[in-house]
């Protein structure tokens, strides 16, 4: 046993560990505060996170893709998504602050269950083990189905935790058992020598699969529920719009953005490893694109009709899942990465000399990235506007826009990202997106998401609509004191101007994201 | 550059065509001011003057100096003319003297247009328009005998009616504006004539239009004006869109607009050294007539040529002296004019075609003549029927005729509109049954309209009679030896004779013989004043006395000599080229005797009708009621055109009916009900069917969308359930995929 | 391939100036009305003081693109930030630098959220006159995208009864086309090299390697060549832009509910963009799917035929309108099929056809929505039907008014002659019969106007409109500058074409045109 | 492992298991669920995993089983009733396609899982296990990182239970 | 191999029953003790899996962990059952619907 080899690693563990840490000071804060004072506990663990998020940024550089501790990989993907988990983590920890409905008691409870249920999204997505992947996993789940029923008065927060929960225990199940069955063909916990497993058991080249691959295929359906389940995929999505309509703004933000993002650097992290030089699973590929289309398709028409904004955004969550997906399909198909379509055939040599262009998986890391500025934004302006004046559904924010043009005026920023449109992040990362797809020859899936984004507009522009078109006198009565408008429109202004800065200086976001190997 | 260069006749053109425009922007930008509102005659007087100056001075130049310089000459040099040496004095040019229609260019021996011709673009005189690098289009000014004549004609008319206008249009609240269109329209005109290229030449056309749509539509405040104004542009417009195809038509054929370069184009293709691109898999020869029935649209919508004529009737209801100028003696002219400049590459075909419609013109617009009660509306079906001599003679080969009768016509037939106008001016109405005996009050009207209607019937020794008669030769000697059907062009201009005088004496008879039919309107009667009378004096001194003819003033030539024809290259392409024999002096007395027993047969009609009333018209009438009905209704053209577009049944129960109360609107109407039914059609199909598409998908998707969020039924063991089948499902995906 | 970098960054101050406005805007207070509409219409003025200088700059016998700016934007994946002009593109700059000078000041009785309009219209400014510079494909995007937010508010905010179907209508479609483009663009970006380093957006690049055939052997996608799928996408969004039959519909929508100075902006220039991006991309890096090498294929005739339609159907259901502006916005369809025809035409009567149509349409129907705009502020209403006699009430106005139309409906002597004609002239050659199909619209464009001045301008004086104030000084100043160049580049179109001619040549080059 | 435990301990768990989906009454369900447990218990030893046996009577007969008892009480009485025949029906559903799927699975297992071709003996585990759970590259993290999970769940399932301060 | 499949055939018997139980038990309790079902079966899976590919100790460590994540679950679990008992005086999963289109 070496001790320096221990130091070591957790020298580089130093962001779970202060978060961890941070999770026992806020509960030992609400202590010391006997339930006074809520929002002490609140800066507490905001410092916390800050602190963490510097900590993962200082050693960013440095993550050189060693192993540590048996299962972990510390690598610049993780570091990546740590980051993106961080830095949402701080956002949803401010946005909870200034939360009217998380003000009494319960506070400390709540910090240190969001920060350890953050922990669990910080190993999810740097372990290549599938039993840490389980159990960072299920310390994500079962922390957030406590937070869904934080509002102990409100009977829809506790129905959206046990919906959660009961969904949760079913497709967590589900993945297990799908583990277990990986864990039969691959006879190995290792992410690595699962995903050669899978591709080789699912290559389906030509003549389709064998009864070995049909085994595998039905495992990584299992696993699939899970994953689907975590990320709201269809057809795993059906506890998401409920959860987030219930569930306390904060935790849906929390949901909707840190869990996603986070499951899925997970999936990147099970699927990474299945392309193998020009080697992929192309009926893989299928069934994930099948997903995805499904996914965006279903959360873009469902989300047609919402009234009630958290559930508009619970579907185009759905819908963005599905998105990202498309981005996972482009990862595992077959193919060269940035390969041209189709090159091999003809002239120009296009085959021979590859350089690696964007591979699906970078793509993806990207969009997440895009998707958790935008979200949290919209986010931060859902509770900005439901905390001044009480506005929840999509004709009561009717006219809002001229009462607070700024924090309305960045949620149309943040609709226009999430449609897609340029100059924003948003925009960037379909484009991101569609790269892979179309280079590994996925034609009709880009066609599909392109189609989709066209749809989405409808939904989110209903939005805008309702904020600026309608006229003023539909307005709510006067604002409501006290309700942290100022300091939530902050944050917001902040994200926007985060979502146009990466939608336009997109130069060193760029490379970072081809530095990340994946 | 010697454009400028004294002895050219280039300041001159340019002055001509660019004065009215400055007194068209004069008028219009000092709308406001005080002197414009009073005194906006006096800036255009000068321009026109100043035109008119111009124009005669280049006649002069180039027609009567010229050819005396050069009487002998003929026919022996050609082509030279455009490599003009640097002095471009007019010496170096040379010139075809016209010995019968095709002769010059035969004797020669050679396809160029022999006749004289001057054009700017030898002297670096150009515009340049636009360059697109496959069309260059340089707006020069090209000057011949015809287009001398022309600027003559036109300017010297177009004087005349600006003076008369100061005192017709007195006091009108648009006064200065109607000067402007007045010169707006005198450079129109002057430019459509000048122009050496025919796409620019389609631009003036289109310009000249649009001027006479907003004269005719003068007194927009009536209900009349604004309907005849929008028929004449939409007749013309369809028209004109035959026109513009054939010109695209021409510059596939030819690669230019340009129209010395068709010219020797065509020349080249007439020698055979060079072939016409074919089109649709056409020989040279349907193409050619193709094009040419497709230029020929246009002439037949401006030129009120039926079965576009119903405009022109309509017209009338602008201002008296502007139909005295556009719609008599020159815009309508233009298409004879433009007819004329592009002779040479009409097929023999072509030319058939263009003698028909002129036929039937002629014919036609006589007879409803004959029973006309509008004053005005008489002289326009008489211009309508003149114009189709003109064409007849055209297009039996009678192209100086034709051109003469031009000229001819537009004095005469100015001094009838001046003079109608004199009268309406006089009695404040245009139905002659409303007038009679005005013979007394108004001796200066009475007598130059009386010499003006001589002249336009043809009587022997006033101007009208000598185009006339050589058209009638030139149709007869085109009809001779063919079948007879070719010979009935012939008929008809001899017959049209006796018509025309009928229709004629019957106008003059209303309107200033026998008694005053309204008393109260006699009594206001009073002859015009000088502005008016002056110019009615000077008209019918040159109807009297039509140009001159027969003296040979021009350079020892007969003004009809000055128009020869250029050599008929499409004919020649085609092989075509007949040789029509020449009129003889024996031909022209036959002529001119049988037209003197139509004209006595016509005037014994008119007396025995008239005068002596045994039997009266009424008689008449009743002996041919069911002919009569059809004429007084214009032969159901303009009903035609609403019940053939409309279908509305039985056409002619119907037309009888609705006849009096809408005839003005009906062709109007009737296309436009159509193009309205098509419009409403294609919206109707716009909303429901492309809108209705989208909205379609719109509720489609709105639809899925209900039913989707069915299956989220906030039943949580729904959702397990489908969880689990979905997992089923993507399984058999890949059991699928396997 | 650029060689020159214009050291005054001409074309970026073009662009990018409104940007500043749009600061200086942001941080001006609200209430400041007079303050903003000053603001707005300097930081229009300078674009367009700019633009004049561009035009002075610009060496008109150059083929080729000029005054560039160009630098690495993302290095990753080869994104520069190009912008240069060429004698296709400058035109048009000018031409919005105009128009959108101009709709500040018919604007200026604006009320409603003064702010948020004048900010969102030079926003619209950066986006529009961003398309025309651009070279580079992803910028080109961008710019293309910036301009829908601008617009939806502008529509949906500042438009009519109903300017929020209007304006979602707008932005759908207009989506609708650019996320095909954004598929084409990745699908050719993807295509045009080897290797990441090799991979290139620059528009001259594309061209240059599309010319050499590089999209020729892409596979075959569900039965259709990948150069014909790329051709089809960008086609669609350009088309709906233009906007072509069956893609127009948003077209009368949303110019009949924007506010006036929306709408000139809208048929002047938005319009415009659809054409520019056909020669820009279409045309020119895929000549081969348009010319065969000796004829047009069955893309360029369907293109003409689409433009066929287009004149036809367009003025056929303008003729159906009773609203005036509405009648006004299916006219532009009308016209833009004139566009579509040169364009299918290939050679340099077409094209040359095309691209003044393109300026001379941006001027007339820009004229054509002021004066409708005119009339609706006095009136509050736009029925044919109910106007009457409106030339004696108001001369002045009458006048424009009919100098607008007039040039609008093709009059030769004014500036819609030129395109028309030449357009015609071009697409004669290769497809006769769909022009002769065209010269209907021809005479039903006229039908339909006459019957407007008959209705609204002729006919007996109506006393309600007898109060009616004849043309402000306002109105004159925005109105004024349109009718001269409707006169001037009437008789002078040497003025565009000569400037368009070197470009216009290089493009008929590829379609077997000898210059 | 002979065969007898093998299929005691199996016929217990699926006993127990098929009586906890069938049982119409609650109670008779949960304690068919702790026969299953038991009986899951008992196969683990079978498999020699010792260690894991122990953890499963203790935590699930010991402490689930509990809770769930707890759960119970709550409930009245005549809700906990269900009749079986309303279940079959979309059980079947539910079930027959998962059944299939697992079937599916096990076909491939059979071809494609490798076993060495002698299997030792099993080996006690029990000081593996504890070595293994301190030990850097094998299970430490998870070790740590199941105490936070614990610690949430602790907090959280204390803060839904606990009784409002205030009413 | 020495009953393995007996093992996976009585795990898988299991993972069908639980969800069963899931799906089809409207009482919360059930409903979780199909949960259980499930976790036990993937357990079971798990170590018959490493006692077959030669006695190996990872597919007993996630044997474990399941059973402590089962229990770390379970109480949650029964906290909001506490929650559900309150606001809905029942603890039937087919009364909460008040979230739902």
């Amino acid at each position: 046993m070496n001790l320096k080899d221990y130091v070591q690693d957790l020298s580089r563990l130093w962001p779970e560990i202060i978060l961890s840490v941070t999770a026992l000071l806020a509960l030992v804060c609400d202590l010391l505060m006997k339930g006074k004072e809520t929002r002490v506990t609140g800066w507490v663990t905001a410092i916390g996170v800050l602190f963490t998020l510097g900590w993962v940024c200082r050693d960013f550089g440095d993550a050189d893709g060693t192993r540590m501790f048996g299962m972990m990989v510390n690598d610049r993907f993780a570091m990546f998504f740590k980051l993106l988990i961080t830095s949402g983590l701080l956002v949803v920890t401010l946005l909870s602050l200034f939360f009217r409905g998380l003000q009494k008691d319960g506070v400390g409870e709540y910090y240190s269950i969001l920060v350890i249920a953050a922990v669990g999204a910080c190993f999810m997505v740097s372990t290549d083990n599938l039993l840490l992947l389980f159990l960072a996993l299920e310390t994500l789940s079962i922390s957030s189905y406590a937070l869904a029923g934080f509002l102990k008065r409100d009977l829809r927060s506790a129905e959206a935790s046990m919906k959660y929960l009961v969904f949760g225990a079913l497709s967590s199940g589900a993945m297990v058992y799908g583990f277990s069955l990986l864990y039969g063909f691959a006879g190995s916990l290792e992410l690595p020598q699962i995903a050669a497993t899978v591709r080789t058991l699912l290559h389906g080249s030509g003549h389709g699969l064998d009864a070995a691959g049909i085994g595998c295929a039905v495992a990584v359906v299992l696993s699939l529920a899970g994953f689907g389940y975590k990320v709201a995929a269809f057809p795993f999505h059906f506890w998401s719009p409920d959860v987030y309509e219930g569930a306390p703004t904060p935790v849906t933000t929390f949901l909707a953005v840190v869990s996603k993002v986070a499951s899925f650097g997970m999936i990147l992290r099970f699927f990474g490893g299945i392309p193998h030089g020009a080697e992929g699973s192309a009926p893989l590929a299928t069934v994930i694109a099948a997903i995805a289309v499904c996914s965006m398709t279903f959360g873009n028409l469902a989300a047609m009709l919402q009234e009630n904004t958290k559930r508009l955004l619970a579907y185009s969550s759905i819908a963005h899942s599905g998105y990202l997906l498309a981005g996972v399909a482009a990862l595992v198909a077959p193919g060269a990465a940035g390969a041209v379509a189709g090159g091999d055939a003809h002239g120009h040599g296009v085959a021979a000399a590859l350089s690696a262009g964007l591979s699906g998986g970078q793509a993806v890391t990207f969009y997440a990235a895009a998707y958790l500025l935008m979200n949290l934004g919209a986010f931060a302006v859902v509770i900005y506007l439901s905390n001044r004046f009480g506005a929840e559904t999509v004709s009561g924010l009717a006219g809002l826009g001229w009462k607070a043009p700024i924090a309305c005026g960045t949620l149309v920023l943040f609709l226009l990202s999430l449609t897609g449109i340029p100059p924003t992040v948003g925009f960037v990362g379909k484009w991101y997106l569609l790269q892979p797809i179309w280079s590994k020859g996925l034609h009709w899936l880009a066609v599909a998401l392109v189609l989709n984004s066209i749809v989405s507009l409808f939904y989110y522009f209903r939005l805008a609509r309702s904020l600026f078109l309608k006229g003023e006198a539909e307005a709510l009565a006067s604002p409501r004191k006290n309700a942290f408008g100022a300091e939530i429109a902050t944050i917001a202004v902040a994200l926007a101007v985060g979502t146009v800065w990466f939608g336009v200086s997109l130069s060193w976001l760029a490379d970072l994201v081809l530095s990340i190997r994946i | 550059m010697d454009f400028f260069d004294d002895g050219t006749p280039g300041w001159y053109a340019l002055a001509i065509l660019l004065l009215p425009l400055a007194g068209f922007c004069f008028n219009a930008f000092t709308y406001r001011t005080e002197f414009t509102r009073k005194r906006g005659h006096i800036v255009p007087l000068l321009t026109i003057g100043t035109a008119l100056f111009c124009a005669l001075s280049i006649f002069k130049h180039s027609v009567i100096d010229y050819d005396a310089d050069h009487a002998g000459g003929h026919g022996t040099h050609a082509a030279a003319a455009h490599g003009a040496p640097a002095d471009g004095s007019a010496d170096e040019h040379a010139s075809g003297g016209a010995d019968g229609e095709h002769g010059a260019a035969r004797a020669a021996g050679s396809l160029a247009d022999p006749r004289w011709r001057w054009s700017s673009k030898d002297h670096g005189g150009s515009y340049r328009l636009i360059d697109t690098g496959a069309l260059r289009l340089d707006a020069g000014i090209a000057i011949d005998h015809l287009t001398a004549t022309m600027l003559v004609v036109v300017t010297l008319v177009a004087f005349l009616v600006h003076l008369y206008s100061t005192s017709y249009m007195h006091g009108d609240k648009r006064y200065s504006r109607f000067f402007a269109f007045l010169q707006l329209f005198s450079f129109s005109m002057l430019g459509l004539i000048l122009t050496d290229n025919l796409l620019l030449l389609f631009c003036f056309w289109e310009l000249v239009g649009l001027c006479s749509y907003f004269l005719i539509g003068f007194w927009f405040e009536n209900e009349d004006p604004p309907k005849a104004s929008m028929k004449a542009f939409m007749t013309n417009r369809f028209g004109d869109a035959g026109f513009l195809v054939g010109i695209l038509l021409v510059y596939r054929m030819f690669g230019t607009t340009d129209l010395s370069e068709i010219y020797s184009k065509m020349q080249a293709v007439a020698e055979g050294s060079a072939a016409v691109p074919s089109l649709f898999g056409w020989e040279t020869g349907t193409l050619l007539t193709v094009a040419g029935l497709c230029l020929f649209m246009g002439p037949m919508a401006k030129s009120a040529q039926v079965p576009m004529h119903i405009w022109l009737p309509d017209a009338m209801a602008g201002p008296t002296p502007v139909s005295a100028l556009i719609h008599a003696a020159t815009m309508v002219a233009a298409g004879v004019y433009m007819v004329g400049r592009i002779y040479f590459f009409f097929t023999p075909d072509c030319l058939a075609f263009i003698a028909g419609i002129g036929t039937v013109t002629a014919l036609l617009a006589a007879t409803i003549g004959l029973v006309h009660n509008n004053i005005k509306k008489v002289l326009a079906y008489s211009t309508c029927s003149q114009l189709g001599y003109m064409m007849l003679s055209l297009g039996v080969g009678g192209y100086s005729a034709g051109l003469f009768h031009l000229y001819t016509h537009a004095f005469f037939k100015a001094c009838l509109f001046l003079g109608a106008g004199s009268v309406i001016h006089s009695v404040h109405t245009e139905d002659m049954r409303e007038m009679g005996g005005l013979k007394e009050k108004m001796p200066v009207t009475y007598r130059t309209m009386l010499i003006a209607t001589l002249a336009l019937a043809g009587v022997p020794f006033f101007s009208g009679a000598f185009s006339k008669e050589m058209i009638v030769e030139h149709a007869l000697v085109w009809g001779f030896g063919a079948n007879v059907a070719k010979l009935l062009p012939a008929l008809i201009a001899i017959g049209g004779g006796g018509l025309t005088f009928f229709y004629m004496m019957r106008l003059i008879n209303l309107t200033f013989f026998g008694q005053p039919r309204d008393h109260h309107k006699f009594d206001h009667a009073h002859e015009s004043p000088p502005a008016m009378t002056i110019p009615l004096l000077v008209l019918a001194f040159l109807s009297l006395f039509s140009v001159g003819w027969p003296i040979p003033l021009f350079g020892g030539k007969k003004l009809p000599e000055l128009l020869a024809p250029p050599p008929a290259l499409a004919s020649i392409a085609l092989g075509h080229d007949e040789h029509h024999g020449h009129a003889g002096f024996a031909l022209a007395f036959a002529v001119l005797v049988i037209s003197c027993a139509v004209l006595w047969v016509g005037y014994v009609l008119y007396k025995r009708t008239y005068k002596e009333r045994r039997p009266g018209p009424e008689v008449w009438v009743a002996r041919f009621g069911g002919l009569y009905t059809t004429v007084t209704n214009l032969y159901y053209f303009d009903e035609f055109y609403r019940a053939t577009v409309v279908r509305l049944g039985n056409a002619t129960a119907r037309v009888l009916a609705i006849v009096d109360s809408k005839v003005l609107d009906a062709a109007v109407n009737g296309v436009g009900a159509v193009g309205q039914l098509v419009g409403k059609a294609f919206a109707l199909f716009d909303r429901l069917v492309v809108d209705g598409l989208v909205n379609l998908w719109w509720h489609l998707s709105h639809a899925i969308s209900k039913k989707l969020r069915r299956i989220q039924t906030g039943n949580l063991q729904d959702y397990l359930a489908f969880a689990v089948g979905g997992m089923a499902l993507v399984t058999l995906l890949f059991l699928f995929l396997a | 391939m650029i060689s020159t970098i214009d050291s005054t960054h001409l074309l970026t101050w073009i662009t990018l100036s409104p940007l500043l406005g749009v600061l200086a805007i942001l941080f001006t207070p609200r209430d400041k009305a007079d303050v903003i509409k000053t603001l707005a219409a300097a930081f229009t003025g300078i674009p367009l003081v700019l633009a004049v200088w561009m035009y002075v700059k610009f060496d008109q016998s150059l083929p080729g693109y000029q005054l560039f700016d160009d630098f690495a934007w993302v290095e990753a994946f080869n994104i520069r930030y190009t912008v240069g002009v060429d004698g296709l593109s400058s035109p048009l700059v000018l031409l919005t630098s105009i128009l959108m000078f101009f709709a500040v000041f018919s604007s200026w009785n604006t009320e409603k959220g003064v702010k948020g309009y004048f900010m969102l219209l030079l926003l619209l400014e950066v986006g529009v006159n961003g398309v025309f510079v651009s070279l580079d494909f992803f910028l080109f995007y961008v710019y293309w995208e910036l301009m829908l937010l601008p617009m939806y508010f502008l529509i949906g905010i500042w438009g009519g009864p109903r300017r929020e179907y209007a304006a979602i209508k707008f932005f759908l479609y207009t989506l609708a086309g650019s996320v095909l483009m954004l598929v084409a663009m990745i699908a050719m970006y993807l295509h045009s090299g080897a290797t990441a380093a090799e991979r290139t957006f620059s528009l001259i690049t594309l061209a240059q390697r599309g010319q050499d055939g590089l999209f020729a052997n892409g596979p075959m996608l569900f039965g259709m060549e990948f150069r014909h799928w790329l051709f089809l996408f960008l086609f669609i969004g350009f088309a709906i832009k233009i906007p072509v039959f069956p893609f127009h519909t948003w077209l009368p929508d949303a110019h009949v509910e924007a506010p006036t100075a929306i709408s000139v902006v809208l048929a002047g220039i938005l319009l415009k963009l659809g054409g520019y991006g056909l020669m820009r991309m279409n045309m020119s890096i895929f000549p081969d799917v348009m010319w065969d090498g000796s004829g047009p294929t069955a893309w360029a005739t369907g293109i003409a035929f689409l433009g066929m339609v287009n004149c036809v159907y367009g003025a056929f259901v303008a003729m159906a309108q009773t609203d005036m502006k509405k009648l006004v916005a299916y006219s532009s369809v009308a016209h833009m099929g004139f566009v579509l025809l040169g364009l299918a035409a290939m050679n340099q009567n077409g094209i040359a056809g095309a691209n003044l149509q393109l300026f001379n349409h941006g001027t007339s129907s820009a004229m054509l929505f002021l004066l409708v705009g005119v009339i609706y502020d006095r009136a509050h209403h736009r029925e044919i039907a109910r106007f009457g006699g409106l030339a004696s009430h108001l001369p002045m106005y009458a006048s424009l008014a009919f100098l607008g139309i007039f040039t609008s409906l093709g009059l030769p002597g004014l500036a819609g002659f030129w395109g028309e004609a030449l357009s015609l002239i071009g697409a004669y050659q290769h497809f006769p019969k769909i022009v002769l199909a065209s010269t209907i619209g021809l005479i039903v464009t006229a039908a339909f106007f006459l019957m407007m001045i008959r209705k609204v301008f002729f006919g007996p004086k109506k006393e309600i409109y007898a109060g009616y104030p004849d043309l402000t000084l306002r109105e004159w100043a925005c109105l004024t500058p349109f009718g001269v160049l409707c006169i001037l580049l009437g008789v002078a179109p040497f003025l565009l074409s000569d400037w368009m001619k070197p470009s216009i040549d290089a493009l008929a080059s590829l379609f077997g045109v000898k210059s | 492992m002979d065969s007898f435990s093998f299929w005691f301990f199996g016929g217990c768990a699926l006993v127990g298991a098929t009586l906890v989906a069938l049982m119409p009454r609650l109670v008779h369900s949960a304690f068919s669920l702790v026969l299953a447990l038991i009986g899951v218990a008992g196969l683990y030893w079978g498999l020699g995993a010792d260690f894991l046996g122990g953890v499963q009577l203790l935590v699930y007969v010991g402490g689930i089983t509990i809770l769930f008892i707890y759960g119970i009480m709550l409930t009245p009485r005549d809700a906990t009733r269900t009749k079986l025949t309303a279940l079959l029906f979309p059980g079947l559903i539910a079930v027959v396609p998962v059944a299939v799927m697992l079937h599916l699975a096990w076909q491939g297992l059979a071809v494609a899982f490798h076993a060495p071709a002698e299997l030792a003996e099993p080996q006690p585990t029990v000081d593996a296990i504890g070595r293994a759970f301190l030990t850097r590259d094998q299970y430490l993290i998870p070790f740590e990182l199941a105490s936070l999970v614990l610690l949430a769940a602790l907090v959280g399932a204390v803060f839904l239970a606990r009784r409002r301060k205030e009413s | 191999m020495d009953h393995l499949a007996g093992y996976v055939f009585i795990g898988a018997a299991m993972f069908v029953l639980g969800v069963f139980t899931m799906v089809t038990r409207r009482n919360a309790i059930y409903v979780l003790m199909g949960a259980e079902l499930i976790l036990n079966a993937a357990a079971l899976n798990f170590v018959a899996f490493a006692r077959h590919l030669g006695n190996r100790l990872d597919g007993q460590m996630f044997a474990i962990f399941i059973v402590i994540l089962a229990a770390a679950e379970a109480a949650v679990a029964l906290g909001i059952v506490l929650q559900i008992h309150h606001h809905f005086p029942s603890i039937d999963v087919s009364k909460p619907d008040r979230l739902g289109d």
